[in-house]
């Protein structure tokens, strides 16, 4: 309920949370003193993806956007790295190994040149158009 | 520390916690009395410079206390706030810059293991949290509302980050001659005399080095590259509008990355605590052994160390009050036209360095300096055997070997 | 408020932590701590959780886009302190130089110079929240759903930390991959990523010189443009935050302050 | 070169020259003098030539052969008075009796040859030739003299033509009368081609060059009778004419291609090819020279007609094809014997003669010549009196030796119905050409009638003396017709004195053609001497054959209305009261250039008939040319089993001879006197006669129907049929065709709406469709960003949530 409650706080009173979470009797009494198992990781990942994915749909602005591009790609890197990690499995089990960090690696880096051409487009739409409000650039709409 | 407080029988979480805290404490400490010391340093030095005397009179005979009325004006000043300022952004601003610096003392190395905490990545983690930095500045600039404030945080954080670039090329040669990022690996790489700095390692490395200092003075925003607070143009640059505690937060963040750069200076190619001459090792002492011979090995690494980068910060001040300031464009081109090619023919250079020259010059003369290499690359089966096998990952893979002392 | 502060803590408690033990003996096994104890590791974890999907959540509610950014900035933090957790140690210190300390630097950076006043925070209509609101929520299940209806992945993590090392991880970047032999592995072990890692140089190049070429300072044709938009913005513009004097050219409702630039 | 292979060129010459002038005024004719007035300059000069060149002929052909006095008399044998003529390319007749009767065995002599080979394959050949003898050459001299004298005539006559005309008998619709430029050169142009056309009759060697001239002839007619075919008169008349000598033409095609389907050859004397083979004419064939000329079904006829006994024998001997070809030569006796080929005989001769009926206006025939009247007066008096009508005659002499005593028999009656018809037209016509038109069709029955009795010598005799005054009779009524401006008798009256030399040859143009003469002093007018030897061969014929006498009365009868006629014609123009006064002072006594032509026949139609006492006379040149083998008596074998054609000298003999001049001065002398007492002593009134026999009058007034007989039986049923042909064609083929587009435009109608509605429909429809599918589609893309990002968002969950769904073994597993 903590993990939960720490994830129902973070989202804005106003988003009904699905009941279909009813899953907490499966972290045990105390997550302070249990181990992070890989659920966990996930949960943050699924959120931040979400929290993404809202933001891009949401903002009017460019850079609203671009934020929550920077969202996604986290969301998706955390998810990464939570399977490459062989500590956040029971022992044994098959993991990602180092090819998840690689990825993540490699997903920085390419957010860092994406984030560089997008923002290259936005001041320039900025420039054209004194104003970064996408939904005054529609005008490539059918 | 934690060992000793579970000696003492309190449970394993609050011994750890304790342990964190006391470190923290002292390494908070060093930042506020070098900033102390550095901000008497200063005054007295940019007197000198210009051939005057200084403070003279707040606290005895040299002004020394000078820095302590600075701070007592500062704290009774009240912290104002601009009226368009966006008040979270302009409270959080010295915060953000302060943590910056200070967080990146927890890899900086004092002594042989004398360290907040021994990263494996700590070289890459200092340059990285240097890098935040730049939020602080930025923040400042905007949430100020005004336009001189914002121009001079724009120009701080472009020339911020991109000599962070060269910077991080020169901090990249160290590691490639240690071998690791491990702070106090490399550290005890450049034991022994005083040859054995990486400094005198080639003269590639050496040419690195006057680049990492100036590239090191740019991203503190200091002496000829100091534009943010460019008086003549933009007053007092992003922290214009501070004023009381939160502007001597900006400062005591601006002393300690000073400090921060020199001492990094200091363990890279200046052999960390390492003395020019090995005084411990010549008497006998090595940090392994009794407690009292580690804490006296430790002492004299530390004062090695803080010495080093005092006279780091003093060579900064004393740049400042000499070289005129820069314009926008000269520090541009400085840093892509100058600093990093520089260090990437030196970081080429000490590369094919390494690959004839292994042993230096004269064979013998220095320590080898590649010898030490991760487990892996000698074990069975050349290059890719070292690992254990993949099949107890498990097993904890001690990768540093430690090296024959 | 200290959100960097926390995370600076975090660090040393895991380093504390570990590196205590490091110091020590090699890898102390998490495990092995006292139950009773409150397990750092988690804790953290909880902490960091906390904090990115806080923040997250805040880029997502604030109006303000400089807000934004800097919830970005807390969030992007935190998940670099999540991938200290999970034991990728480089990738979290490539997460703050790169992603944080560069990345994010350049979206401030373009915050900074289209924020202007009118359009510094555009509130999106109510329906449109409700709509990402509801997409939101519904995406958020069905990975929820997904990942929690795989029992494999609920089972609690062995919690382990090794003294983690980037060399593997260098090595892999080269091509050679030291953790995982062919001789071991069933498989015949995994590839290296050296064309991978070219490539990514390359791409960088490229879009540095794109990046450079799209932004590169043009002569503003609508040199009054913004005066154009300023009057034509829709109304449901917040009480403009007087940023600042835009280059509008009104009276700066600037800085008061007498405060000289210091002596400095 | 003795005169006697000059013949040929001579004559060939002679024939050719009108052609030279035909071609000069063709295409030289206008610019011929002012207004062409030069064009009959060079047609009289070109037919006086050939009138020279003829006379130099006769003169060479009487110094070849002396013309001596045939036994004129009583004694019946004739005596070869033919010494062996050797033709240029002629074969000397075997002369040897052999017959029975002392048959004139020896060949008369003839020269015969070709010119110019048309066409030559196997045993046919085509060509240009000439068959000369004494006939021919008096022909040559008769036919240029007339010509000329007819020219000279012609160019007073027709100046009217020099200038512009305005014809008075053309009515233009706007009620005017045609104004038209003179057309003098034309009339000589076709005058030229006229002559030309004749003489070739005249001269032609075989059949095929007869037919070609005698087409040419009847187109010549056909220009001169339509010259003024302004008037809708004369076009018809031309026409009829026309139509009427081709319905005759066709009998005679049947004729011809008989005889060239059967014996392969038309010509008339045999010729010796070049490699000396020997190609039979079609006398020797009719009348082989070995057998005495006796005449029999010549052997390819009756190879033609006995085909399938051939072609029995023939297979019998498939084997040796040459022994079939003996065997079938032998039986070819046998087969003649059974009769074949007798009927193809006949058939051939009457085929010819039915030419000669269109060509000379015989009995079904003859309405086409009261009509050519229509032509201008020196036409009528040439070709219409003289030479054209002539030819048919001719032909039947030239081609007497084929014809069978049946054929001979068909003609004679032919030639007396002819006779009895047209004189009994003539006695009621008013116009003074018809008059002379239908006597000339009655003279023209005279001669038939002859040749058909046998009387081969009367026929032609009486054929040339008959040109000379039947010539001058026509060109006096020219003149007449000249100087009154008026053809109808009515009108005329008491001209003798106005007009003294066209009435006093007139005259001798009377008498002659009425036979007058001293009956026992024999002495008389050409027509005298002809129309009696006729009437001796008549009752001669008909003593030998009782039940054919009708012949004999019918030439009796027919002199006597012929001298009625002639003398009402001559009584009612010249002598009495002039009935119509304008006419009177209006008339006048013709130019010169009219009255020498006729003074010049008159005194010919006086001397053609003598003989002088060296034997020198038309008769015994004429006697010359008759054809071997036609002087004895013929027995009729086929169809009229029991006719004798006696032979003609037989005629001579006295009794038949006195007899028969008796009954001809008498009935000439009826005649005239009855003439006389109505129209100059006034003491019948012919208006009284013919009130008296009203309707024989009004049946002979309207020339006995037979024009609206002939309209009644051909044209109507024609025109009727082709109405109703027409009407079937309209009504229903037209109509079914009608029904036919009708029916396509409703098919192309319907598929034109399916085309419309059902595939532009479906086409447009799925465009259309398309179109506005994509429109609506495009709404989605709105161009807004973040609707995008939520799409795909909501994609993807919807995705997954499907794949839950879908395949949610799997997930759980």
């Amino acid at each position: 309920m903590m993990v939960f409650g720490v994830t129902c706080a973070c989202l804005p009173s106003a988003i009904p949370l699905p009941p279909c979470l009813g899953i907490v009797p499966l972290f045990g009494a105390n997550p302070f003193t249990d181990p992070i198992g890989l659920i966990h990781y996930l949960i943050v990942g699924a959120v931040l993806f979400t929290a993404g994915v809202a933001c891009m749909a949401l903002k009017r602005n460019a850079l609203g956007i671009l934020m929550g591009i920077e969202l996604v790609l986290n969301g998706a890197n955390i998810n990464f790295v939570a399977f490459s990690s062989p500590y956040l499995r029971a022992e044994g089990t098959p993991t990602l190994g180092l090819d998840g960090q690689v990825v993540a690696l490699f997903v920085i880096l390419l957010a860092a040149a994406e984030a560089a051409v997008a923002l290259a487009i936005t001041l320039n739409f900025y420039n054209n158009h004194a104003t970064v409000d996408v939904d005054r650039a529609d005008d490539l709409k059918g | 520390m934690a060992d000793f407080l579970i000696g003492l029988g309190l449970p394993g979480w609050i011994a750890w916690s304790i342990a964190a805290l006391v470190a923290a404490v002292l390494l908070l400490n060093v930042i506020a009395g070098g900033a102390l010391v550095f901000i008497w340093a200063e005054r007295k030095i940019a007197a000198r410079i210009q051939d005057r005397l200084g403070p003279t009179r707040t606290g005895g005979r040299f002004g020394w206390l000078q820095s302590l009325a600075d701070g007592i004006k500062l704290l009774a000043k009240e912290d104002l706030m601009p009226e368009g300022a966006d008040g979270l952004l302009f409270r959080l601003a010295p915060y953000v810059s302060f943590c910056a610096s200070f967080c990146a003392f927890i890899a900086l190395p004092f002594a042989f293991d004398v360290v907040g905490q021994r990263l494996n990545v700590g070289v890459f983690f200092v340059v990285a949290v240097l890098g935040l930095e730049v939020f602080g500045v930025i923040l400042a600039g905007y949430a100020s509302a005004s336009k001189w404030s914002l121009f001079g945080a724009m120009r701080e954080a472009a020339q911020v980050v991109s000599y962070e670039v060269p910077l991080g090329m020169c901090v990249v040669v160290p590691v490639m001659l240690a071998g690791t990022m491990d702070l106090v690996t490399i550290g005890e790489k450049q034991a022994g005399w005083m040859s054995n700095w990486y400094l005198f390692h080639d003269p590639f490395t050496f040419v690195i080095f006057w680049v990492y200092v100036t590239c090191a003075v740019a991203s503190v925003n200091r002496a000829p590259f100091d534009l943010a607070e460019a008086e003549s143009e933009l007053v007092a640059g992003f922290h214009t509008e501070y004023s009381g505690l939160r502007w001597s937060f900006f400062f005591m963040a601006e002393y300690g990355s000073m400090f921060l750069v020199s001492a990094l200076a200091a363990v890279l190619f200046l052999g960390g605590w390492n003395g020019p001459v090995p005084v411990a090792r010549l008497l006998g002492f090595s940090d392994g052994t009794g407690d009292t011979a580690a804490y006296a090995v430790r002492l004299l690494g530390i004062a090695n160390l803080i010495g080093k980068a005092t006279f780091g910060v003093l060579l900064m001040m004393w740049i400042r009050w000499t070289l005129p300031r820069l314009r926008i464009d000269q520090v541009m081109t400085t840093c892509l036209k100058y600093c990093t090619p520089i260090a990437a023919a030196m970081f080429a250079g000490v590369m094919l360095w390494q690959l004839f020259l292994p042993g230096g010059l004269v064979p013998g003369w220095g320590r080898p300096a590649g010898e030490i290499r991760e487990g892996w690359l000698e074990g069975p089966g050349g290059l890719s055997g070292g690992i254990r096998s993949a099949a107890d990952p498990a097993a904890p893979v001690d990768l540093v070997k430690r090296s024959p002392r | 408020m200290t959100g960097m502060l926390d995370m600076d803590i975090s660090f040393l408690t895991h380093a504390v932590g570990p590196a205590m033990a490091h110091l020590s003996a090699p890898g102390l096994p998490l495990a092995a701590l006292p139950v009773a104890g409150i397990n750092w590791h988690s804790v953290l974890f909880l902490l960091f959780a906390a904090l990115a999907c806080g923040f997250a959540v805040g880029v997502v509610a604030a109006d303000n886009v400089v807000r934004m950014a800097l919830y970005l900035v807390f969030s992007l933090g935190a998940t670099a302190g999540l991938f200290f957790l999970a034991g990728a140690e480089f990738i979290g210190a490539m997460q703050l130089m790169i992603y944080v300390g560069g990345t994010l630097v350049l979206l401030v950076f373009g915050v900074m110079l289209t924020a202007q006043a009118p359009l510094v925070s555009i509130k999106p209509s109510a329906s449109d929240r409700t709509l990402a609101a509801v997409a939101g929520a519904s995406l958020l299940a069905l990975l929820l759903t997904a990942s929690l209806s795989v029992d494999a992945w609920l089972k609690p993590g062995s919690a382990v930390v090794p003294a983690p090392s980037a060399t593997p991880l260098g090595m892999a970047l080269v091509g050679v991959r030291v953790d995982d032999p062919p001789s071991a592995s069933p498989a015949g072990g995994r590839t290296g990523y050296m064309l991978p890692f070219e490539i990514v140089s390359v791409h960088l190049l490229v879009v540095l010189v794109g990046a450079a070429y799209l932004a590169r300072a043009k002569r503003r044709r609508t040199p009054r443009a913004l005066d154009a938009v300023a009057a034509a913005m829709p109304v449901d513009v917040e009480s403009p935050v007087a940023v600042g004097s835009a280059p509008v050219g009104r009276t700066s409702g600037g800085s008061k302050s007498a405060l000289v630039g210091g002596g400095r | 070169m003795d005169l006697e292979s000059l013949l040929p060129t001579l004559l060939g010459l002679a024939w050719l020259l009108p052609l030279a002038s035909f071609v000069i005024i063709l295409f030289a004719g206008p610019r011929l003098g002012d207004h062409g007035k030069g064009a009959a300059g060079v047609a009289t000069a070109a037919i006086v030539g050939s009138f020279v060149l003829s006379l130099v002929a006769f003169v060479s052909w009487v110094a070849e052969h002396p013309v001596r006095a045939v036994a004129h008399g009583d004694h019946g044998e004739a005596h070869a008075s033919a010494d062996p003529a050797h033709g240029a390319t002629g074969h000397a007749p075997a002369e040897e009796h052999g017959h029975g009767e002392t048959g004139h065995a020896a060949a008369p002599p003839h020269s015969s040859g070709d010119w110019y080979t048309l066409y030559e394959g196997g045993r046919l050949k085509l060509s240009i030739g000439w068959y000369i003898d004494a006939l021919t050459v008096l022909m040559f001299v008769m036919i240029t003299f007339i010509a000329t004298c007819i020219h000279v005539y012609a160019s007073g006559y027709m100046h009217d033509e020099l200038h512009d005309i305005t014809d008075h008998e053309v009515h233009l619709s706007d009620g005017g009368h045609l104004h038209r430029p003179g057309r003098f050169h034309r009339f000589f142009q076709a005058l030229s081609l006229f002559c030309f056309s004749m003489l070739g009759i005249v001269i032609a060697g075989n059949l095929a060059m007869v037919f070609i001239f005698w087409e040419l002839v009847g187109i010549c007619s056909w220009f001169l009778i339509g010259f003024y075919y302004e008037r809708k008169s004369a076009s018809n008349a031309a026409n009829k004419a026309f139509i009427v000598n081709r319905i005759g033409d066709f009998g005679m095609l049947i004729g011809l291609m008989a005889l060239w389907g059967a014996l392969g050859t038309l010509h008339f004397a045999d010729s010796t090819g070049a490699d000396g083979h020997v190609r039979q004419g079609l006398f020797s064939q009719v009348r082989p020279p070995d057998t005495g000329h006796f005449q029999r079904v010549p052997d390819g006829l009756v190879k033609f007609s006995a085909a399938d006994r051939v072609a029995a024998v023939l297979k019998e001997h498939a084997d040796d094809p040459r022994a079939g070809v003996e065997k079938v030569e032998a039986k070819v006796e046998d087969w003649r014997d059974e009769g074949y080929g007798r009927w193809l005989l006949l058939i051939a001769g009457l085929g010819i003669f039915c030419g000669c009926v269109g060509k000379s206006a015989q009995f079904p025939l003859f309405v086409w010549l009261p009509d050519a009247m229509e032509g201008p007066t020196p036409v009528s008096a040439l070709v219409h009196s003289a030479t054209m009508v002539a030819a048919g005659v001719y032909l039947v002499g030239r081609f007497y030796p084929v014809l069978t005593p049946d054929a001979l028999l068909v003609i004679a009656y032919v030639g007396a119905i002819t006779l009895f018809i047209s004189a009994t037209i003539a006695l009621v016509a008013n116009d003074i050409k018809r008059v002379l038109a239908y006597s000339t069709v009655s003279q023209l029955g005279y001669m038939m009638l002859a040749l058909g009795v046998g009387g081969w010598l009367a026929g032609l005799f009486h054929l040339v003396t008959h040109a000379f005054f039947k010539s001058l009779l026509f060109l006096c009524s020219g003149s007449v017709i000249h100087a009154c401006h008026t053809n109808d008798m009515r009108k005329m009256g008491g001209l003798a004195k106005v007009m003294p030399w066209t009435s006093g040859t007139m005259l001798v143009g009377c008498l002659a053609i009425i036979g007058a003469g001293v009956p026992f002093l024999d002495i008389g007018l050409s027509g005298y001497y002809s129309k009696d030897s006729i009437l001796a061969q008549a009752l001669l014929f008909s003593r030998e054959n009782p039940s054919h006498s009708i012949l004999f009365y019918a030439v009796a009868g027919g002199a006597m209305l012929t001298a009625f006629y002639m003398f009402r014609l001559w009584f009612m123009t010249f002598a009495g009261e002039p009935r119509d006064h304008h006419v009177h002072e209006h008339a006048h006594e013709s130019p010169p250039v009219m009255v020498y032509p006729l003074v010049a026949l008159a005194i010919l139609a006086v001397v053609s008939g003598w003989t002088l006492p060296g034997g020198f006379g038309i008769a015994n040149m004429l006697e010359q040319a008759r054809p071997a083998g036609t002087g004895e008596t013929e027995l009729g074998r086929f169809l009229f089993s029991g006719l004798v054609v006696p032979a003609e000298h037989e005629s001579h003999a006295h009794d038949i001879h006195v007899t028969a001049s008796l009954v001809a001065f008498a009935t000439a002398a009826t005649g005239v006197l009855l003439a006389a007492a109505m129209y100059v002593w006034r003491v019948i009134s012919p208006a009284a006669v013919a009130a008296a026999v009203k309707p024989v009058y009004t049946f002979l007034a309207n020339r006995w129907y037979f024009d609206e007989i002939y309209r009644f039986l051909f044209v109507l049923p024609v025109l009727g049929f082709s109405r109703l042909v027409s009407g079937v064609d309209k009504g229903l083929i037209d109509r079914f065709i009608e029904g036919l587009a009708w029916g396509a435009k409703q098919v192309a109608g319907f598929d034109a709406w399916i085309d419309r509605t059902l595939i532009d429909g479906l086409v447009n429809g799925t465009a259309n469709a398309t179109w506005n599918a994509g429109y609506e589609l495009k709404k989605v893309q709105t161009g807004q960003l973040r609707q995008y990002v939520m799409f795909i968002a909501l994609g993807t969950v919807a995705i997954f949530v499907l794949a839950g769904l879908l395949f949610r073994s799997s997930i759980a597993g």
